[in-house]
């Protein structure tokens, strides 16, 4: 199980060959990779704030459950921090399992509990100032699914 | 204890962290205690529907006690993902 | 959208790369990978047989169904026919969205129509002989959800 | 007509295609028709639960008419992804 918080961009594909080619008896692989979305062309980059002390162990703590939840060969979580341009990969998370649907359910309740659940703030520099993502309150809904 | 402050809390106190002597026996009394001090303060905990809290690096309501926690942390609701 | 039906193998890295390069408006890209499962070392080999006439019409169905019921930026599929040693990729399904609910829901769908309704037979060759994977019932059922 | 086999009914039959001279008004019709050929058609068809169908290269039902289709495929339940 690799998690990393990291300032540093990655390769996402790189990661995804890395993480299928080490888990031999799994059948399935699904990955989630979220990335800073432009809609309109006005934002100039995204900053993320987190809690060094508490982040690394709230996602240990997240991928323990899944891990608990569904029977899963492997898990890997990477989460940016930092300055991040637009278009740039924030993070990503990929499960491997004998079975489709349980690496479908573990990685999407992985990501609902990072996006709520992980000390992280999102915040958009655009060229009129800078706004603090806004929780969604269908995202704290999304964790009642589990 | 120290007091520390993320995202838009951060911004508002106008610092990330400060050391605060307290007897306050909950996070809310806490709470009370740092509106009382300055404007910043009241604004930053104003809504307490978007105001999160960490104790020692766990995620906690804003009615626990604060009996041997050594690390208070204020934040809105997280953005990651 | 690109949808593949290929002898050859992929990197399934690459494509992910370069899926997310080409997807600028979304956010949320969902990866699905399907590999050779050796659960107890006696597979030698992987066939898998399909009928060249419908399969590139049945998958371009699957993803037209996909896309008419989430808003979906792109979709990727790619599967393979032919022999397959164990560990190696089989196929891959990937989709782009402005939210991770939408990519997660679409690709599961997908996943769920390209194993009961795409016509792909897999034999397994062991060191015993050959067998026809069984389709399974709970796939059938899977089907049922959507 | 066509008729394709494939999978475990294209190895019980022995052969991947053939043509086939036919009236039957159904595809249950065409393999009633087949099954009477021979064992090995006989056995193939055996088990209807585990057959599929598709009409010139889209899936169908064993009911239904084969009036003006020219490929008829018949194979066991898919197994992809």
């Amino acid at each position: 199980m690799r998690l990393s918080v990291q300032e540093a961009a990655f390769d996402a594909g790189a990661e995804l060959n890395a993480f299928s080619a080490s888990v031999a008896g799994a059948g399935a692989v699904v990955s989630f990779t979220g990335l800073v979305r432009d809609s309109d062309g006005s934002l100039q980059a995204m900053e993320i704030e987190h809690y060094p002390g508490m982040t690394q162990a709230a996602i240990a703590d997240i991928a323990a459950q899944a891990q608990t939840r569904w029977s899963l060969t492997d898990v890997l979580v990477i989460h940016r921090y930092g300055r991040l341009e637009p278009g740039a990969l924030i993070m990503m998370v990929a499960t491997a399992s004998r079975h489709r649907i349980a690496a479908f359910e573990a990685a999407a309740f992985l990501m609902d509990y990072l996006k709520s659940r992980a000390p992280f703030w999102k915040k958009e520099i655009g060229r009129d100032g800078a706004t603090w993502v806004a929780a969604k309150d269908e995202d704290e809904a999304a964790l009642e699914r589990w | 204890m120290e007091v520390l402050y993320f995202a838009w809390l951060r911004e508002r106190i106008g610092l990330p962290r400060e050391r605060v002597e307290t007897t306050a026996p909950t996070v809310m009394a806490l709470i009370e205690e740092l509106k009382a001090r300055e404007d910043r303060y009241a604004l930053a905990f104003s809504d307490l529907k978007s105001l999160r809290v960490a104790l020692d690096q766990k995620l906690s309501s804003l009615d626990a006690p604060l009996a041997g926690v050594r690390e208070v942390a204020f934040f809105p609701p997280m953005t990651g993902g």
